[in-house]
């Protein structure tokens, strides 16, 4: 089948080419780059929205963007079980826009914070983890200012399996030092009740290929190639 | 300043009275208040490089020289072919003064500001560095604000924009307490063909010129030469002197910018700086040959009631002005309008050579397009300060110290310590093409995506070591930079230069300049590197104390590495390889970190260039690097050999023992040959089978190398092979002391 | 009729989202000494808007319904306070 | 006699400034969703801070103090206002 996977591109967003990138080379599939005021989801399978800061940031990471006309379309797909992905800037965007719960705030430290992490997999039934299993540890990147999970309804996230990474450390333990930006729970990344919509601070597409990951991992790889698993499941 | 009668008026002007009596000749009549001040502005320091220019003119051949260089000193950035249909473009600038005054904003448009110079030609800026230097942070309130937020504004801009920043460097040096320097450098990456085809000139007559990005406003029009009281009725107060940077917009002219580049419709591009609309309209047409009408209120503004001065002047950040070929004018305005960018066609190019402003119809300025871009020079005097013959005949004192406590007080100063706490704060990954990070090389390395081809840039200079000797500590700043690069596996292939120093109407500050240009000029001509650019940077002086900055030629250098294979990295790898040092070590400790953290002096004599040696050092290398003998690199400089082995042990927790039998003479102390910075050395680690054939290349090549230990398993290093009893340090306190330095000063 | 008022409104962050930004300089003030007849700090967000209304009712009530409906504060973590109208 | 007061201060950038936040907000966020009665909006930070002084006057001396002190605003580019003292 002929997967087409659309890559948001919104004003400052900024890993949006990174994003294609690794859709096109690596996992070769075909992404196109969309302008956000052009999207038309029926021409997709899944939407991605990528890192950066779109609208700058201003007034709050995310808050400019929920209101495009991009996410109107980005709901319909939501709705009928199509994947909805959302990366750092993304994952942000998809809480204003109140697809997932809860909030991004600014890190504990007050400061932006670009280093690899490890994260545990919490659920693999979700539309990027389906090729993981729970309790794997990963290598990503992290690269934000406002990356603190923060919501006031942990306890039904929790009931409902809705959080799908944690910051660890690398033999799993989840650690206040494992924790970079002061997040709840150490949660860095979460999905919706029908596992269609997932967003997470870190990023998998710089973890992507062997030339950019510590020795021996290359975990972005297993997040991508399980949204294209998820389709193709999805559709058969 | 100087007064003048215009219009009846009596006016204060940054012109001397030659150089307005110069411009009156080339009217042939009185200037207006507008022209006058254009002028003023196209001739001040900072647009004309009128001190610095005689001297910087011997740079002024690369193009010709280098057949892989496009652009040279003199365009807005150095641009060279790096094959496969790819050109690199690269620049590096200053902007001390306002940082100095207001550190965030004033570094976030530093990186604003050498950001547009990049995209001028036609490149996408794909890497950031930043050479910063502070007061000691020590118990200085005043240096830790200004670093804390420099770095911010640093992060905040070029996080925002998408551009990675991939090396810097920092030292603190109480000279730069009340000077701090902000150096930002940019590199991008483009076609040959968007760059053949969007040159920095207005070449063609009847073509659009369009204004785009920010709109324009007051702001900035005060930073530039001249009296306010002319210009409105606000009071000084009410306008802010340092612009405040809007790195959303930015990355919208980025994009915006690069799109229209690739219609193949624009024909000249160039971005407002310092001079504002004035600079680059009358540089797209001197340089192009061509002339121009603008019509002023064209122009969006952000504010009511602008005089057509402030118009011409205004240095809103974020705007750039396009030239355009009739036929795609549509074409390009549809790209302005999808990113939503603020746009204008404020006028046309013509035959002329004129530059002609329009305001509501009536002539405001008449000006030949040249005679702004062509400014008068000054010769400057020079004289070596008296008081360096003192300082450099000053002896190295007797250590009290154990050696090893000597050590560890080196590696947790201020200039030798990790520099983690600032780069964690940069985006280093973004544009998924950093292969060597932040800590993991002593350059930053990215991949061109689409070929096996790898750019390494490092920047960098020893302002301590240019002070004493501003000729040797240049050459010598060439050698460290180049070294990194070279570290990391790559070949320089250019170097750009941001010129710091002080007030050049003194002669002492002066002679800094001229003799750290002269020592750059020779080293890159002995060892065939093209200068492609630079940027000067004067008046960095404290007028109260009287007393300039530690003067600093910051270099940066740009190498390539084809192939993944050729790229090495800084960490040791296994235990049980070989540890080599590489290059001759030399009783050279003026300027160096263990004269000021230890003895607290300044003085000696600093290190001195062989371009001979050095040549033969980087030969070698090359020559082990095709054998796939090296497993890691890392030159040595602040702080000696041990502290250069112990940053190589930490990343995989490994130790060393080392035996420094042979490695100096009887004429060297354990404190100078363990603390030297000698310039040009290197650390390896090799295989032991290889031993051999290392040793015999090294005869051959005639190069200074020892083996001088081995790697182990335990976090320590052990020292033999000394005049004093052998000794041990912990590696897992050196690295703690290494990492809480900063973060110790600045997270309170 | 309409006129010019402007509007001025604070966006804090609710108790239990924390508020790193007030404890930070909080932290600070400790460390610098001198400062030990402050006890607290809080940080928001302030916003001036210009508007032109019926009355000052009128402008109050139309922001306070933007703020909502376009989640100007965010009702997870924030609160919002009106702090004046004005006539500008 | 030392009693406790609330001070509020509200640092912007200053009026002849750019001030790029309140710009995009109304660019992009409000003038789009239809609210053309905002002509202007201007962003700035919001400070509570709780402290025991003499009377208003002290208290005011000693935040505006700390505020320059501690360059928690610059008057490079910023203005500090004191929004209201008030007892706590
Ligand atoms: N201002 C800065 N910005 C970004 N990175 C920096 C900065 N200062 C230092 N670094 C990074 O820290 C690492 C070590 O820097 P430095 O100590 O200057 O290197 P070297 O060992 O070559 O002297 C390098 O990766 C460098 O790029
Ligand atoms: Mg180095």
């Amino acid at each position: 089948m002929n997967i087409k996977i659309a890559v948001i591109q919104f004003p400052a967003a900024n890993c949006d080419l990174d994003a294609i990138h690794v859709l096109n080379n690596v996992i070769n599939v075909q992404a196109d780059l969309v302008w956000h005021n052009h999207f038309k989801e029926s021409n997709y399978d899944a939407v991605v929205l990528p890192g950066g800061f779109s609208f700058g940031d201003y007034l709050r990471a995310g808050i400019i963007a929920a209101h495009s006309p991009a996410i109107d379309e980005a709901r319909i797909m939501l709705k009928d079980g199509r994947p909805v992905i959302g990366i750092c800037n993304g994952f942000q965007i998809l809480t204003e826009a109140q697809f997932l719960p809860g909030a991004l705030l600014r890190n504990e430290s007050l400061k932006f914070s670009c280093k690899w992490v490890n994260l545990k997999v919490e659920n693999n039934k979700t539309a990027c983890t389906n090729k993981m299993n729970v309790g794997d540890v990963l290598a990503f990147p992290i690269a934000h200012g406002e990356g603190r999970y923060y919501t006031d309804n942990l306890k039904e996230l929790e009931d409902n399996n809705q959080i799908v990474f944690r910051y660890s450390t690398e033999s799993g333990d989840l650690t206040e030092e494992a924790n970079p930006n002061g997040s709840l729970e150490n949660i860095a990344g979460i999905s919706n009740l029908d596992q269609n919509c997932i967003g997470l601070m870190p990023h998998p597409e710089r973890a992507s290929e062997e030339i950019l990951s510590p020795k021996g991992t290359v975990h972005g790889k297993l997040f991508f190639e399980s949204i294209i698993d998820f389709i193709k499941r999805r559709v058969s | 300043m100087t007064k003048v009668i215009i219009n009846g008026e009596e006016v204060d002007i940054e012109l001397t009275k030659w150089e307005f009596n110069k411009i009156k000749d080339i009217l042939n009549r009185e200037p207006n208040l507008t022209e006058t001040q254009m002028v003023s502005v196209m001739y001040s320091e900072h647009c004309s490089y009128k001190s610095s220019r005689p001297k910087l003119k011997i740079f002024e051949d690369a193009e010709k020289n280098y057949d892989y260089v496009l652009a040279g000193p003199g365009q807005d950035a150095g641009v060279i072919d790096i094959g496969d249909g790819y050109v690199l473009a690269f620049r590096i600038e200053s902007h001390n003064h306002p940082s100095a005054i207001e550190p965030y904003h004033g570094a976030a448009t530093g990186i604003g500001g050498i950001i547009r110079d990049i995209l001028c030609m036609g490149a996408r800026p794909i890497a950031l560095l930043d050479p910063l230097r502070f007061g000691s942070l020590k118990d200085n309130p005043h240096s830790q604000w200004l670093f804390k937020y420099v770095v911010k504004g640093i992060a905040d801009y070029g996080n925002c924009t998408g551009i990675p920043t991939i090396g810097g460097e920092v030292e603190f040096d109480d000279s730069f307490e009340t000077n701090c320097l902000v150096n930002v450098a940019c590199i991008g990456l483009g076609t040959i063909e968007d760059f053949e085809h969007a040159p920095s000139r207005a070449y063609n007559p009847g073509d659009y010129v369009i204004l785009m990005g920010g709109s324009t406003g007051r702001d900035g029009i005060h930073g530039v030469t001249f009296a306010s009281r002319t210009l409105t009725e606000m009071s000084e107060e009410d306008r802010p002197a340092v612009q405040i940077g809007d790195p959303f917009t930015k990355k919208m002219i980025i994009e915006a910018t690069l799109d229209a580049v690739k219609t193949g419709y624009v024909r000249g591009l160039k971005d407002l700086g310092g001079g504002g609309l004035t600079c680059a309209t009358s540089e797209l047409t001197g340089d192009g040959n061509t002339g121009a009408e603008i019509q002023l209120r064209k122009v969006f503004t952000r504010e009511p009631g602008m005089t057509s001065y402030e118009i011409m002047l205004s240095e809103s950040q974020e705007r750039m002005a396009f030239i355009v070929k009739p036929d795609g004018l549509e074409k390009v305005l549809d790209i302005f309008r999808k990113y939503e960018m603020a746009h204008a066609v404020i006028g046309r190019t013509d035959d002329s050579k004129v530059l002609k402003v329009f305001d509501n119809g009536n002539l405001v300025v008449n000006m030949p397009s040249k005679a702004l871009a062509e400014s008068p020079t000054f010769k400057r005097e020079e004289k070596k300060p008296s008081y360096l013959d003192n300082l450099l005949s000053q002896k190295t004192p007797k250590y009290s110290l154990s050696l090893e406590e000597i050590i560890y007080n080196l590696i947790a100063s201020e200039n030798i310590c990790s520099k983690e706490w600032v780069y964690r704060q940069y985006d280093h990954e973004v544009g998924v093409r950093s292969v060597v990070k932040c800590g993991d090389g002593d350059s930053g390395v990215l991949r061109i995506i689409g070929t096996d081809k790898f750019i390494a840039a490092s920047v960098g200079v020893n302002s301590k070591h240019c002070f004493l000797d501003p000729y040797e500590g240049a050459k010598g700043g060439l050698v460290e930079v180049c070294g990194n690069v070279i570290a990391n596996g790559a070949k320089p292939m250019a170097m750009v230069n941001c010129c710091n120093f002080g007030n050049p109407e003194i002669p002492e500050s002066f002679w800094y300049f001229s003799k750290a240009v002269d020592g750059m000029n020779d080293f890159c001509r002995s060892l065939k590197i093209p200068i492609v650019g630079g940027n000067v940077s004067f008046y960095n002086e404290d007028e109260v104390t009287k007393t300039a900055i530690k003067a600093t030629p910051m270099i940066m250098i740009v190498g390539i590495i084809e192939g993944e294979k050729n790229i090495i990295t800084l960490p040791f790898k296994d235990v049980g390889n070989d540890i080599f040092l590489i290059g001759e070590t030399k009783a050279e400790l003026g300027g160096s970190e263990y004269h000021s953290v230890l003895h607290n002096i300044e003085g000696g004599v600093p290190p001195t260039v062989d371009e001979e040696k050095i040549k033969a050092i980087w030969e070698f290398l090359f020559e082990l690097y095709n054998r796939n003998l090296v497993k890691a690199n890392h030159d040595v400089n602040k702080g000696g050999v041990v502290i250069t082995i112990a940053e190589m042990c930490f990343r995989n927790k490994l130790g060393a023992n080392l035996d420094f039998n042979n490695c100096y003479g009887e004429k060297l102390r354990d404190d100078e040959f363990l603390f030297s910075e000698t310039v040009g050395r290197f650390v390896i680690e090799a295989s032991p089978k290889d031993l051999d054939l290392i040793l015999d290349l090294a005869t051959q090549f005639k190069i200074d190398l020892k083996k001088i230990g081995m790697l182990i398993s335990k976090p320590e290093i052990t020292i033999s092979g000394i005049k004093s009893k052998q000794f041990k340090l912990d590696l897992v306190k050196m690295k703690r002391l290494y990492d809480s330095t900063i973060p110790n000063l600045m997270d309170i | 009729m309409q006129a010019n008022f402007i509007v001025e409104i604070i966006m804090t962050n609710k108790e239990m989202a924390r508020d790193p930004v007030g404890a930070t300089i909080k932290r600070d003030l400790l460390a610098k000494k001198g400062y030990d007849m402050i006890s607290n700090v809080r940080s928001g967000q302030y916003l001036r808007i210009h508007i032109s209304a019926e009355n000052e009712e009128n402008a109050k009530e139309i922001i306070e319904d933007m703020c909502n409906k376009l989640r100007i504060f965010n009702p997870v973590t924030q609160n919002l306070t009106i702090l004046r109208v004005s006539k500008s």
